[in-house]
């Protein structure tokens, strides 16, 4: 399973991500997660959320999850981005694009990869009102 | 034994601290590590049952036994996403 | 609940229509889901696909589609593009956007409209060898 | 009364034919079409537990009773996507 992995605090360029896609002739689905930042957390209005990371870790954690990934489904490729620092409001923290044979497992490891992710990754948030 | 702490997302605050050292007896538990931290740090212990503790880049439970080496990183439940 | 629906013979820009997305603030998620063609349908091996829909009837039952999600969950918003006529394989021929408050409603909403589309939606399919 | 008739996807080999005209009672069924269209069809039958059929633009029952100027639509199952 083909992984790319980033952590980076520059704005997440979706349409150059979809742009730059790549896919063997035996793949049907393509699935994209798009995690984007509310105005309201809450009860409370906010202008961004500051995302902190503990990055060496966060990636480890990352590849353990990917392992899982691969070990439980015929994925052909993972690509993850998660923005840190400053996203603000309506900008993507987080995207995922997951690419299989069929789209059950593409739907099925895409949403196993953000609620692990939510589980096990460490990166914080912090409101900026 | 010194054993490198860090802390993260708003532990930093309750601690005032993003890194301290502690000194540990060979052998010493994450469980005994602990203890000391919220001596120093009163304000973890409310914490208790939502820190997450890990060991390099893997967690590890209270009773995990320290090695010379091993930094420490204590935070609250991750949010991701 | 806004919804864009395209049935064409025009290939799928999908890093166009990604740019194009129009999102409220109190948004939280957008998911995608391209079906690409495949080279191989069962043990044959097709050059691409042939789609023909009776496309009235399409729209008129998409429609009816995005009635239920518009009851069932709290989405702002379905775009859904099937291109029909010759989609050559590695090329997208279906390819949908649900944007919604929160990643669970959006994934359960476009995994909906695609189970119910492959119910109800009158398009077929023929392989190109 | 004279239905049109569409036939879509590989229904239109199996009849040679996309578009045709039944001539039926006034208040006839789906039903009653279709054994029509078997006659002239035979191929059509081998179909008969997967055919789909629509009125318009709405999937309609054997049992439907068709109305003047409603156009029928026979096809196989539908596999968008």
């Amino acid at each position: 399973m083909k992984r790319e992995l980033t952590i980076s605090t520059e704005v997440i360029d979706e349409a150059k991500l979809v742009a730059g896609r790549t896919m063997s002739q035996g793949m049907g689905a393509a699935i994209y997660f798009a995690g984007v930042v509310r105005a309201a957390e809450g009860k409370e209005i906010i202008k961004a959320i500051d995302y902190e990371a503990f990055e060496v870790m966060a990636r480890h954690q990352f590849g353990k999850i990917f392992d899982d990934v691969e070990k439980r489904w015929p994925i052909e490729s993972v690509r993850l981005v998660h923005r840190i620092g400053v996203v603000a409001v309506n900008e993507a923290s987080l995207w995922v694009e997951v690419i299989a044979p069929h789209r059950g497992e593409a739907f099925a490891a895409c949403q196993f990869i953000i609620e692990e992710m939510k589980r096990v990754v460490p990166i914080w948030k912090k409101p900026v009102v | 034994m010194t054993t490198k702490v860090h802390f993260y997302s708003y532990f930093k605050e309750l601690t005032d601290c993003a890194e301290t050292q502690v000194e540990l007896a060979d052998g010493s538990t994450i469980e005994q590590l602990y203890t000391e931290l919220i001596r120093r740090f009163p304000k973890l212990a409310a914490m208790n049952h939502s820190t997450l503790i890990a060991v390099g880049v893997e967690y590890q439970g209270r009773s995990y036994v320290l090695q010379a080496g091993d930094e420490v990183s204590l935070f609250p439940p991750v949010q991701g996403g």
